[in-house]
């Protein structure tokens, strides 16, 4: 099937994503890609968590110090809505529908934005407040490091995502690209998947110390 | 194609089955993601009372996010469906480099 | 035919004993030339795993001969094309895995009994332990040895009793080194972040074998001169070695020169060098404030900076121009040019610097 | 296709090769590229003997000897070694599985470009105010300690190569999954190919843990964190271990695809089937699969205690089993075979005893306590040499024969061949045997002189008189590779005569679309069975029809040149004021330019038909 054909609702096919070889091949390369990434993310939380708290003074804050429920639960759910509203893209997708698709999409970037938002007010009240920094300690280094990462991958995510959206806003849905929004929201729940360790590992462990 | 739905032959009849098919799926979805916040909710506020002991805590929120993550890598991500066979295999072996990484920094090699 | 084979099978064992003469290496250096408890543990493993890897490899090299020389092509003949033999499989997979078990009881064990530094843990009334610790600071190219229970600190020359296990703390101050001592036994990082510890044991008739005297390496990169950064070891009696520390002890003033030259070197030496060089042994300074070895026992010494003879010449050089000798090292360009009347006078102060009796 | 066939200008065929996706011109890339830097580091390797051929020597200083070895390392294995091993994945596994491209032709580009502008990046070092000089591990407190921008080189350059590689491994996973031609099963594919997709699979598992060390490091030296800083909590042992969870796979990484190419020359030149090929594959997998297990026996003297020394130790040890049946099994290969001595057979033979000597020394290491004494010294640079020259640079050479008709459509000479393997296998056990007792008798490795008096003189020498003797080989190697160029006699399908797998069914070199019809596999060793039927080619899998091609691309040689000079900003960013202007340049080219790549629709074009037909008769040329 020629990905560049113009395709109706009748001839639209049950898994849209794959039609072609070379979707196939992008289908699997990324979840590859996200194997690797796991095991990015692994280190990165081996690191944390052999430096947690780990602070050259005693009068220098502590996760427990740090950390407050009510913020990092509204981070939770954010990311976790949008990772909802982009299953909900690509239900829109798989019925060709693709304002719908753009719709949610469009929400789904939207409560990323706000994800982000709150995290670069986290940094920020982190550092004022408590002179907790990148460069104050190796417990520092080692939270904005992992978190951090985890932001780039959102920003990176919100890119793509909008770049996506903006490129093929005239062209509709096709096999050609298809294949590209179910991969980019394939990384986007998988920035949700490290998120539910950050969470867990990071704020939840951090407050029960 | 091998990825294609069986062919009834009548292109109309395929698609609302199909389309019923995928609406069930969103329902399924849908409750999924209830849970999930259900668990989050739960990991914070076990992590929030005063009263448990950490010894519980942790691994306690630890399983609640396992949970959440096959929900979402079989939910949300379709690991369920046919044809990820690979990409399991591939994320799992991921998924224990880094478990071993992370055991082994909690455990054996530090002084 | 027969005769060859006589002749060869001759040839072999003069040449295994010839190799096996010349490749033990020296005794105040080698591994293959144990000097202790530790290096013999660990000679006893190398034999064991040597003689199964021997046996290993006869059984390769036999089968090796025989395809090759057997199995050359000949004719165009096309090979019977077989798939497996689950039976010989299973034999090279069982064999070796049997083979391992020998070496990994033996090997865990040593392990275990090479990492038990127990005795150093247990403190008496005064607060110090019965065995012999010793501390090892490795800094840029020398090296640091504080006895907690003595109270006193050298440098670049360990000393130590035979026939006793000694423990070692071990820590570096800038980046990480490796202290080791090949006769006496593997070696063990010194981290930056930690204190590592075990122990050695010097065994008496083999000291003697090598002049009483080891050598004592850095096994990991460091630097420029890493090369460089040897020690020795000095292994005596126990009786020889109170009597040092005793007399290492009674310093407790730095010690007045005697003739005119040397006070005249004393005085260069409280002007440049005592900065960063103690001439007392006492390890009541904070670890950051010793910047560089201590020099109380100085003229005893086997070795100038780790590497030079102990000669007034070396010695002359080395105050010259430490870095020809020491590339990087943290000497140079400290203490300014010294004059020849400077440096005679230096070198005679320096090389008095005794506390054991001639 | 006639256009195809022109004889081109040199610009055009630069232009052709900037921009290529085709796997066998990206082959032929890695392969100059590898080369050249296997060059460099056997020329860095030479200074390194000649400095420590007499006690005392001053033909380097300190410093430099210390830049020198840690050059040679990171060359031999990132740069050289690697690449190489590349260089024959790219030109050979799509053939073997009968594809007509790899998965992501774009992407494939891309990994060279960044493994080349990495490794130009680092050796750039050279000229730009000194090389690193912490070893190619660069532990954490050596390398903050250095001074000037070495170890800066060494972490951006190795980040940016490093990229490339894992997309590099990726590629050739879902290439393997995806691509096979029909009736190629798993159980079907050639060693070759197994052994390409579980290397692959470890550097898709080890790279990740090497991108964030060097980020780490990176942090550390250039924007102020504290991993590594003892004082500030960090813990320099963090470095240690992510630094071997990437190394410890890297060598089997390394050791794999040579195990690869050994198996098919042991079955090719003794016209035999590969003995238990079954269980080839599952030590091939095991090996891979353990490889993740053992990194700490790097650490054994770190201090990290006797549990976990004793249980890395027994882990380490359980590798030699599965790599004991790959040995047996190529012997068995041979057995009752008709063995012919060509030039890639002999470095095959030759490669049995060699390795198994750094196998045998390799268990030695595991034992831990043992271990103590060996760690750090000349025995360990012995047995590393053993496996990585013994192992890895053997199956480079005798790939480098075998594949070359395949790849240029000429063979190499076989007299020179043979003279090359003769002075390469003296040299190699005159050079690196001696080193084992020299590590026994107590000479530390990484060191830039020894002292006179302590026994070490005489072997020091004769190791140094080895080298040279393997320099004139690989100068004879690169005298035979002018000569045959020159002359160029063209060869036909099958240039060894006993060509057992896919590749080895289709001309020298392949045309571009490699295979016209995709061939039917009926079989392990497809074109052997075949032949063994009396058919001359393999029987096609489908009709003749039109072939989707994917266009060339000059983006992924922008991409690289961004990062490249990204990292440049990123290093003088604290000495000059135009250090952030320049990375921001780079970084807005490389994002900009995958934006271009990302916007602009490229569905690559086809080959019609009729024109294939038309090259029937008269050949085309690639």
């Amino acid at each position: 099937m020629a990905a560049e054909q113009k395709m109706t609702y009748e001839t639209w096919p049950a898994s849209p994503e794959k039609q072609t070889l070379e979707a196939k091949n992008k289908f699997l390369g990324f979840w590859f890609f996200l194997g690797g990434e796991t095991v990015l993310f692994a280190s990165l939380f081996a690191t944390y968590l052999a430096l947690k708290d780990k602070v050259p003074s005693s009068d220098m804050a502590l996760a427990k110090d740090l950390f407050e429920i009510p913020l990092a639960f509204i981070m939770t759910m954010l990311l976790l809505t949008s990772s909802l509203t982009s299953v909900y893209a690509m239900y829109h997708m798989k019925n060709f529908n693709f304002k719908k698709m753009q719709l949610w999409l469009g929400i789904t970037v939207l409560l990323g934005l706000g994800f982000l938002g709150l995290e670069i007010y986290e940094f920020n009240h982190y550092v004022h407040e408590f002179h907790h920094s990148f460069t104050s300690s190796a417990f520092g280094s080692a939270f904005y490091t992992l978190v951090g990462f985890h932001g780039a991958h959102v920003a990176f995510g919100l890119l793509w995502i909008t770049t996506l959206m903006i490129r093929n806003s005239k062209r509709g849905l096709s096999l050609y690209n298809a294949p590209k929004f179910y991969v980019a929201s394939l990384y986007w729940h998988f920035i949700d998947v490290v998120w539910v360790f950050i969470f867990t590992v990071v704020y939840l462990m951090g407050m029960v110390g | 194609m091998a990825t294609q739905q069986p062919n009834s032959g009548n292109p109309r009849v395929d698609i609302e089955y199909r389309r019923k098919k995928s609406a069930e799926e969103m329902k399924h979805q849908v409750i999924t993601f209830a849970l999930m916040i259900f668990l989050t909710i739960v990991a914070f506020v076990a992590a929030g009372y005063e009263g448990f002991s950490g010894w519980f805590i942790v691994p306690f929120i630890l399983i609640l996010a396992l949970v959440q993550v096959i929900f979402q890598l079989y939910y949300f991500m379709h690991m369920s469906h046919k044809g990820h066979e690979a990409p399991a295999m591939f994320l799992y072996s991921g998924a224990f480099v880094g478990f071993i990484t992370i055991i082994a920094f909690l455990t054996v090699i530090w002084w | 035919m027969k005769r060859l084979a006589k002749w060869r099978l001759f040839s072999l064992f003069a040449m295994m004993a010839l190799i096996l003469s010349a490749c033990s290496g020296k005794p105040y250096l080698s591994t293959l030339k144990p000097a202790g408890e530790v290096a013999q543990t660990q000679f006893d493993l190398m034999v064991l795993s040597t003689a199964i890897m021997v046996g290993v490899i006869a059984v390769v090299t036999v089968i090796f001969f025989i395809v090759v020389v057997k199995f050359r092509r000949k004719d165009d003949r096309i090979p019977k094309q077989v798939e497996g033999s689950h039976k010989l499989e299973i034999i090279w997979t069982v064999i070796p895995i049997l083979l391992l078990l020998i070496l990994a009881v033996p090997t865990v064990s040593a392990t275990f009994k090479l990492a038990d530094v127990s005795p150093m843990e247990k403190k008496n009334e005064e607060g110090k332990t019965d065995a012999l610790v010793v501390n090892v600071r490795a800094n840029l190219y020398w090296w640091e040895f504080e006895y907690p229970n003595q109270e006193i600190i050298t440098g670049q020359e360990l000393v130590v009793p035979t026939d006793e296990k000694v423990y070692f703390n071990l820590i570096a101050s800038d980046v990480k080194h490796s202290f080791w001592i090949p006769a006496v036994g593997g070696k063990l990082d010194t981290n930056t972040e930690n204190v590592n510890k075990f122990w050695l044991e010097f065994d008496g008739e083999k000291a003697a074998e090598a002049d009483n005297y080891f050598y004592g390496k850095c096994a990991e990169l460091c630097g420029p001169s890493h090369a460089l950064m040897d020690f020795k070891v000095k292994a005596v009696p126990r009786d020889q070695f109170d009597q040092w520390a005793t007399a290492m002890k009674d310093v407790k003033e730095p010690k007045q020169a005697e003739t005119d030259l040397a006070q005249a070197g004393q005085e260069v030496f409280n002007n440049s060098c005592i900065g960063c060089h103690a001439v007392t042994p006492a390890n009541t300074a904070p670890e950051a404030a010793r910047l560089a070895p201590n020099l109380t026992n100085f003229g005893d010494r086997d070795r100038i900076a780790g590497i030079l003879d102990h000669t007034e010449e070396d010695l002359k050089d080395w105050l010259r121009d430490p870095e020809t000798y020491k590339p990087g090292n943290k000497m140079t360009g400290t203490y300014g040019e010294l004059t020849e009347e400077e440096l005679d006078a230096l070198t005679e102060y320096l090389m008095g610097l005794k506390v054991m009796e001639q | 296709m006639s256009t195809l066939a022109q004889k081109k200008g040199f610009g055009a065929v630069l232009w052709d090769y900037l921009t290529t996706v085709d796997h066998k011109k990206i082959a032929i890339l890695y392969l100059i590229a590898g080369g050249f830097f296997f060059l460099l580091g056997g020329l860095e390797a030479m200074f390194i003997r000649i400095q420590l051929a007499v006690p005392n020597n001053d033909f380097v200083s300190a410093g430099l000897y210390n830049e020198i070895l840690t050059m040679h390392g990171t060359t031999m294995i990132f740069l050289a070694a690697m690449p190489l091993i590349f260089a024959f994945m790219n030109a050979v596994m799509p053939l073997q599985i009968g594809a007509r491209d790899v998965a992501f032709p774009f992407l494939n580009s891309l990994g060279f470009w960044l493994f080349f502008f990495g490794g130009v990046f680092l050796n750039l070092s050279w000229f730009l105010g000194g090389a690193p000089d912490a070893g190619w591990t660069s532990y954490a407190s050596l390398s903050l300690a250095s001074e000037g921008h070495g170890i800066d080189f060494y972490a951006l350059g190795l980040q940016i190569s490093g990229a490339g590689t894992l997309i590099g491994g990726i590629n050739f996973l879902v290439t393997i999954i995806n691509m096979r031609a029909p009736g190629m099963t798993y159980m079907r594919m050639p060693m070759f190919t197994w052994a390409t997709f579980v290397t692959s699979a470890l550097i898709l598992f080890a790279f990740p843990a090497l991108t964030v060390g060097l980020f780490l490091l990176v942090f550390d030296r250039m924007f102020g964190s504290n991993f590594f800083d003892p004082a500030m909590g960090g813990n320099t042992i963090i470095w240690e271990h992510f630094f071997w969870i990437f190394g410890h796979p890297e060598v089997y990484i390394l050791i794999l695809p040579a195990f690869g190419i050994f198996s098919e020359i042991f079955a090719i030149f003794s016209r035999k089937r590969l003995f238990g090929y079954s269980s080839m594959v599952f030590a091939t997998v095991l090996i891979g699969f353990l490889g993740f297990m053992v990194w700490a026996h790097h650490m054994f003297t770190t201090g990290m205690g006797p549990i976990a020394n004793a249980i890395f130790a027994v882990a380490t040890m359980a590798i030699a089993v599965p790599t004991g049946i790959k040995i047996f099994n190529w012997l068995f290969t041979m057995w009752g075979g008709s063995i012919t001595f060509t030039t890639p057979m002999l470095w095959a033979i030759a490669f049995i005893p060699s390795f198994v000597a750094g196998g045998v020394t390799g268990v030695m290491l595991a034992s831990a306590a043992q271990d103590y004494q060996y760690h750090d010294t000349y025995f360990v640079v012995a047995h590393f040499h053993y496996v990585i020259v013994g192992g890895v640079v053997f199956a480079l050479f005798a790939g480098a024969h075998l594949y070359w008709p395949k790849m240029f459509g000429t063979m190499l000479n076989e007299f020179l061949g043979k003279i090359t393997f003769v002075l390469f296998f003296i040299g190699f056990h005159l050079t690196f045997f001696i080193q084992h007792f020299l590590g026994l008798w107590g000479m530390p490795r990484r060191i830039f002189t020894f002292l006179p008096g302590q026994g070490l003189d005489t072997a020091n020498m004769v190791s140094t008189v080895g080298a040279f003797f393997m320099a004139i080989a690989v100068i004879i190697l690169l005298i035979n590779i002018v000569i045959t160029s020159v002359k160029n006699e063209k060869v036909g399908n099958d240039p060894w005569g006993d060509g057992r797998t896919l590749e080895w069914a289709i001309p020298s070199p392949p045309p571009f679309y490699n295979f016209k019809q995709l061939p039917l596999v009926r079989g392990l060793d497809a074109y052997w069975l075949e032949k063994m039927e009396g058919k001359k080619g393999m029987s096609p899998a489908e009709p003749l029809g039109d072939i989707h091609m994917p266009n060339n691309s000059f983006i992924p040689f922008v991409i690289s040149l961004g990062l490249f000079i990204a990292a440049f900003g990123a290093m003088y960013r604290a000495e000059h004021s135009w250090g952030i202007p320049v990375l921001i340049f780079g970084m807005l080219i490389t994002l900009g330019s995958m934006f271009v790549r990302s916007v602009k629709d490229d569905h690559g074009y086809h080959i019609h038909k009729e024109d294939l037909e038309d090259s029937n008769d008269k050949g085309v040329k690639a």
